[in-house]
């Protein structure tokens, strides 16, 4: 009878059991590591043993001049870098969703390539323009422009160059799924109720595309304010960004708690600019609602990007 | 019924879009030829030559960053694919029918902090760092895709396909291996794919939970880069390309073969 | 074949109430049709019996046999799905062998009787063909073939035809009603279509919108004789007066406010019936007469001015305004090719009928 | 059939469930471990920086002995030290730090003294490489790497301009002030700076780390590149930069293709690095380890290894083949010093970052 019982019990939660891995998986290597970075942040070590003292001081010492400015180049980068990817993808995204009717297929495919190609693979392949005897010095020289090179790799233009031109695919997909998606019966009735082009484009097709703007922007955002591969390669790592300072106190400096202090400080950082960039968006499409996760579906990504065909 | 366009989206929308495009290829193709550039120290032409390919296939360590780089994708994709489908098939419609949310959290943070929490973790409970912490972030981030790619074609999935497989006789295990697997099959595979190839360009996250133990192919890569590129990068770089080309060209023909399917 | 019991069943969803303390026994071997308005909870209650919810109280007995917890695929209830549920990766003949396929069948009996059943559904030359190739009829034959291979004792029918044109639909009522012949399984066919349940159904429960059952017996009962005002005005068209009851020595009178007295006829078991109480009066359309012509020999009589015609073919509906506002139907069957008598719009007309033809229901 | 389960049953059964998971999980995190502990044939593993032991010579060694060799490579130095002090180096039987961090490594008791009977060819090192202040009698260290830390310019940038060789060339704007490659570490960079300003020093203090903090801030501007040596290397062989700190042993052999690149020792003192092999106090393998030691500092492996990824060797008799520079004299040697523990990580954080931001 207990034997049975068992036996029934175990049955009962074999679906229990299939979950758990996934749910282990993710609480041990997302939730435990997110505890942890905390943890180290408020805990100072004595040795081997973990004292009990619970401490601001690391938090404390990063209000100096360079954390702030660290945290506020990489802010200011990462902001100005998703609205200029956004005015550059947008047109395109646009002409390649409602204009282009005849080998989208093969303009569909080389838009993806970069998207699926390794990122240190483009930064190595813009030396080759940019650098003092790259190709735009040889022919600005040949043209006689200039008569000694340029320096236009290892700085701070060049790093913000080479994060456009990473993070483009990533916002040229969402656009290009949800302009892809849109009605035309909706542009055809406003143009029936007497818009013209830019009325139509601002009164309809932008609010329309408007979800996936917002997923463009946050794909671009969040990478690039934690970016520290293209500052440390292009940049002559010259200029610390958050990911780059991050990496610097814990591979090179060794000062985890430090970092991991950091680390939920620029977190924090952030948090504040979704929120703040999720209350605009709010504000804006009212008749969208629903989670704000919504806009970080993988559907959303570049996936599904011939799914709408 | 379309008005006349306007001049603006008549000429500037194909100038901007052929501007793009060449942004985003001029320096592939630079990168390409050059990788037939015989000088080591220059970025100036100067003669064909295949040396650094010749380099490239001599290499022990390109390969054998290549081998882990595989190992690690390949496994990645296995155990994302397997624990989120599980995830996904027993925990809809449950008490558990809540669970994915949880999963969303993977691409909204920097990767970098996610390589920084799994570095502590690592470090915390004393794990060595080496392939199976790779895997191990990898499939991390991989379930961060298929958790929510899965479930939602499962949620379009209509449940009763679930409800006649069972009303039918058959078990929960054999309804998941006979409807609804080949049903979330190209779900599956595209976010397969999708995992492959991020696990496979993964830098940020490997380089973290793995550093210099176990090379992947893209730490070798930032290796070369950080101590002066040399042609082989770029012979190497080009490989790759050709590889994200025939990796892309199937998944879009999977995409178009999925959709002649619904029509 | 065994009979379904259910007893004092409630579920509810997200605490709302669906299903209320509901008891119904559904007897074995018999066609049954469970109709009710959309929304209602007659697919929730299928779902309950097919085991794909579970019911917060109450117990369902197949037989003798208590099957309120038993899982969904232990159950000797099978499903024909609204929308078929097809599997769309597997062919006609895979869908329909999966159940036996589930069993571990051999593989040549699994054919026989394949190909035996899909014969009865006439489906015989579509063996191999994909899902997406069937028309709409066709798939609703494969769900069918596919859930009866199994022999269950009982078939659940959701809906099986809304998804079918009207001809298609009608072809499919008489095939269904064949095969429940000749299997003799208990059919459970739920449905909004009150067309639909009087036609294929032996027994037949109306269930109103609180997820209670109002009546069960034979189609033409709950037609004639519908218990209460909803299930006469579900089941058909009525008209319903509402008036208070007058029995004064011997004469069952019903005063109407703005029409006057009409004569009903008060049988015994309805023992709610007493001098003064409030009642409806529901009258058939197709029990009235209607005529420009004062005519003798009916019970009751009512003069009004025709609002609207509506010309339905076999038959014609007249909306006549009669003195108190009140809007009643009245169907008139277009027997000759030329009537006698032609009725126009806003010609005043005399309305009759008989105390027998009008039920009279608890308001 | 009952509906209600005892909720205890059904807490037991889950708690198990997830135990045995978690236990799965740890269980395949720790797998190379276990194998690597299973796997009882003969083999060591090496700890080393990238480009110093080349792996398809040393499979010349594994097929002769039958000895596996895992080559396993790591960044930095502050690596190394954290791996070693939190595991002992457990898993690792051979690593090479460079001296400073050997000098912590000794200190604090973690790795396993070396029987020098056992090897042959001890005698045959150079002498300024053995016996340094690290390990005096060098009874945990065998000298493998080492270079002079200088300066390299190209000559066709600057024309007939007389080159003062003093470390101002980098640090002092009047001394060059063009595109200049600075080091991308801190504690080197830091150490150069400090005896270019201060001279031999063995202390730092809060003023002077202050003065260093200020000369790397003004140097800013003219660094093109904060780069490892190596890109160093390649900025001056490419023609991108036309001065940069510099080991001498890197640039050789681009001096070969490039006459016009010059190294020069500064007059103020140049650094010697010298990065050994040390054996951590946790190897079960010591046989294997000197079988390896024997065969890696063998004439023809040192040639062969020198050549390939050029720098000198630590054993004599080894021919520098075509060097442009000359191997190293007595007299530049003795005006080197060693980049010494003189100054805390945090104190190198702390001005690395405040120059970076």
């Amino acid at each position: 009878m207990k034997k049975n019982d068992l036996k029934n019990a175990l049955k009962r939660e074999a679906p229990f059991f299939m979950i758990m891995p996934a749910l282990i998986w993710q609480v041990l290597f997302f939730f435990v590591p997110f505890f942890i970075i905390l943890g180290l942040s408020f805990v100072t070590f004595y040795g081997p043993v973990i004292g009990q003292i619970v401490t601001f001081n690391y938090y404390l010492s990063l209000c100096d001049n360079a954390h702030v400015r660290i945290v506020a180049r990489s802010l200011i980068f990462a902001v100005l870098n998703a609205i200029f990817c956004l005015i550059c993808a947008y047109p395109v995204a646009y002409f390649l969703a409602r204009r282009i009717t005849r080998w989208k297929n093969f303009f569909l495919f080389f838009l993806i390539l970069p998207f699926w190609t390794n990122m240190l693979i483009q930064i190595h392949a813009w030396f080759f323009i940019l650098e003092r005897n790259g190709l735009i010095n040889t022919i600005l020289l040949k043209l006689g422009i200039i008569t000694t090179p340029l320096h236009l790799a290892n700085n701070i233009g060049s790093v913000f160059l080479l994060m456009v031109y990473c993070y483009m695919p990533f916002m040229i997909m969402p656009l290009y799924s949800i302009l892809e998606k849109l009605d035309q019966r909706l542009i055809e009735s406003s143009y029936d109720l007497g818009a013209n082009n830019w009325q139509t484009f601002f009164n309809v097709t932008l609010p329309l595309s408007l979800p996936g703007i917002k997923t463009g922007l946050f794909l671009v955002f969040v990478p690039s304010f934690g970016e520290f591969v293209i500052p440390a390669l292009m940049g002559g790592s010259k200029h610390m960004f958050v990911g780059s300072l991050i990496s610097h106190y814990f591979l090179m400096a060794f000062d985890v708690q430090k970092g991991a202090a950091f680390t939920i400080a620029s977190g924090l950082v952030l948090l504040l600019v979704f929120v703040l960039c999720n209350w605009f968006f709010s504000k804006k499409m009212r008749t969208t609602k629903g989670p704000s996760y919504a806009a970080f579906t993988p559907e959303s990504l570049p996936s599904d990007v011939n799914s709408g065909e | 019924m379309r008005q006349k366009e306007s001049s603006i989206s008549r000429y500037c929308l194909p100038i901007v879009t052929v501007g793009l495009y060449m942004f985003l290829y001029i320096p592939m193709i630079v990168l390409i030829i050059f990788s037939f550039n015989s000088k080591e120290y220059t970025y100036q032409w100067s003669s064909f030559s295949l040396k650094w390919y010749y380099e490239l296939f001599d290499s022990i360590e390109i390969w054998d960053a290549l081998k882990n780089s595989l190992i690690v994708a390949t496994s990645s994709v296995i155990l994302s694919s397997v624990m989120g489908v599980l995830l996904v098939f027993y925990s809809a419609h449950t008490y558990a029918k809540k669970t994915f949310l949880l999963f969303y959290g993977n691409l909204v943070v920097p990767e970098i902090v996610l390589a920084v929490g799994l570095l502590s973790f690592f470090a915390f409970f004393s794990i060595p760092l080496g392939i199976t912490t790779l895997i191990a972030g990898h499939t991390l981030v991989g379930l961060g895709y298929v958790v929510p790619i899965v479930h939602a074609r499962f949620l379009e999935l209509d449940n009763r396909y679930k409800e006649a497989s069972l009303d039918l006789g058959a078990t929960e295990n054999q309804t998941l291996m006979r409807v609804i697997l080949p049903l979330l099959s190209p779900a599956l595979f595209a976010s397969g794919l999708l995992v492959f190839i991020i696990s496979l360009d993964d830098f940020i996250l490997s380089f973290f939970c793995a550093g210099a133990t176990t090379q992947t192919l893209p730490i070798y890569i930032f290796s070369m880069m950080r101590s002066g590129a040399t042609p082989v990068v770029s012979a190497l770089s080009t490989l790759l390309i050709v590889i994200s080309s025939i990796l892309v060209l199937i998944f879009s023909s999977l995409q178009i073969k999925k959709t002649d399917m619904l029509q | 074949m065994r009979s379904i019991r259910l007893e004092n069943i409630t579920k509810k969803f997200d605490g709302e109430v669906i299903i209320d303390n509901l008891s119904l026994t559904i007897p074995s071997g018999k066609f049954f049709a469970l109709l009710g308005p959309s929304g209602g909870g007659k697919t929730t209650l299928l779902r309950l019996i097919a085991g794909f919810d579970q019911v917060d109280s109450g117990t369902i007995f197949l037989g003798n046999q208590d099957i309120t917890h038993a899982p969904i695929n232990e159950r000797r209830v099978n499903t024909v799905f609204q929308n078929y549920a097809l599997f769309p990766h597997m062919n006609v003949f895979d869908n329909v062998a999966y159940g036996l396929k589930i069993k571990r069948l051999d593989k040549d009996v699994i054919e026989q009787r394949v190909i035996k059943i899909l014969k009865t559904v006439h489906l015989e030359k579509h063996i191999y063909k994909s899902i997406t190739q069937l028309s709409g009829g066709q798939q609703q034959r494969v769900a069918l073939a596919r859930a009866i291979i199994n022999e269950p004792e009982v078939l659940l029918l959701d809906e099986p035809l809304a998804a079918l044109d009207l001809k298609l639909r009608e072809r499919m009522l008489i095939e269904l009603i064949e095969l429940q012949d000749t299997l003799k399984t208990t059919f459970v066919y739920v449905t909004h279509d009150q067309f639909e349940a009087l036609t294929v159904a032996d027994y037949m429960a109306i269930m109103n919108q609180d997820g209670q059952i109002e009546q069960v017996n034979t189609p033409k009962q709950v037609y004639e004789f519908p218990v209460s005002t909803f299930v006469a005005n579900f089941v058909g068209t009525t008209n319903l007066l509402n008036g208070t009851l007058q029995l004064k020595d011997a004469s069952q009178k019903l005063a109407i406010d703005g029409l006057g007295q009409f004569e009903v006829a008060v049988s015994s078991d309805k023992s709610w019936a007493s001098d003064g109480s409030a009642v409806s009066l529901s009258i058939r359309p197709e029990k009235i007469d209607i005529s420009k012509k004062e005519e003798a020999g009916f019970s009751n009589h009512l003069k009004g001015i025709v609002q609207s015609i509506v010309y339905h073919g076999r038959s014609t509906q007249y909306n006549v305004r009669v003195s108190n506002g009140q809007l009643l139907q009245v169907f008139e069957q277009n027997e000759e090719h030329f009537p006698q008598e032609v009725i126009e719009y806003d010609d005043e007309v005399n309305l009759y009928w008989q105390k027998e033809n009008a039920v009279l229901l608890e308001k | 059939m009952t509906t209600h389960y005892s909720w205890r049953s059904t807490l037991i059964i889950r708690v198990s469930i997830v135990c045995l998971w978690i236990v799965l999980i740890y269980f395949f995190l720790y797998m190379p471990r276990l194998i690597n502990s299973i796997y009882t044939q003969k083999q060591i593993t090496i700890l080393t920086w990238p480009a110093f032991i080349d792996a398809q010579y040393v499979q010349k060694f594994e097929k002769e002995t039958g000895i596996k060799v895992n080559i396993r490579y790591f960044d930095s130095n502050e690596e190394l030290y954290v791996k070693m002090k939190k595991t002992g180096g457990e898993g690792y039987d051979l690593i090479i730090p460079s001296d400073y961090i050997l000098d912590t490594l000794i200190q604090e008791d973690l790795l396993k003294k070396i029987d020098r009977t056992k090897l042959h060819f001890f005698d045959q090192l150079y002498p300024h490489l053995v016996g340094t202040y690290v390990d005096p009698h060098n009874d945990y260290s065998i000298p493998y790497w080492w270079g002079l830390w200088g300066m390299a310019f190209d000559k066709s940038f600057f024309g007939d301009k007389k080159m003062d060789e003093s470390w101002a060339l980098i640090f002092n704007k009047n001394g060059l002030g063009t595109h200049t490659i600075s080091l991308d570490d801190g504690r080197e960079l830091i150490l150069i700076a400090a005896q270019y300003l201060f001279g031999n020093v063995d202390v730092l203090d809060e003023k002077q780390l202050e003065m260093i903090r200020t000369l790397l801030i003004d140097q800013k501007p003219w660094v093109e590149v904060y780069a490892e040596v190596d890109r160093a290397n390649f900025l001056l062989a490419s023609k991108i930069c036309p001065i940069g700190i510099m080991v001498d042993s890197i640039i050789a052999r681009v001096m070969l293709e490039m006459p016009d690149i010059r190294f020069i020792m500064p007059k103020e003192g140049g650094f010697l690095q010298i990065d050994s092999f040390a054996i951590p106090k946790t190897t079960t393998h010591e046989k294997e380890i000197y079988q390896f030691l024997n065969f890696i500092y063998s004439v023809p492996a040192m040639q062969y290894h020198t050549s390939k990824f050029g720098f000198f060797s630590p054993v004599k008799n080894v021919q520098h083949a075509d060097c442009p520079i000359a191997f190293p004299t007595e007299e530049q040697i003795q005006k080197t010093r060693f980049f010494k523990n003189i100054i805390s990580r945090e104190q190198i954080s702390d001005i690395w970052i405040a120059l970076k931001s």
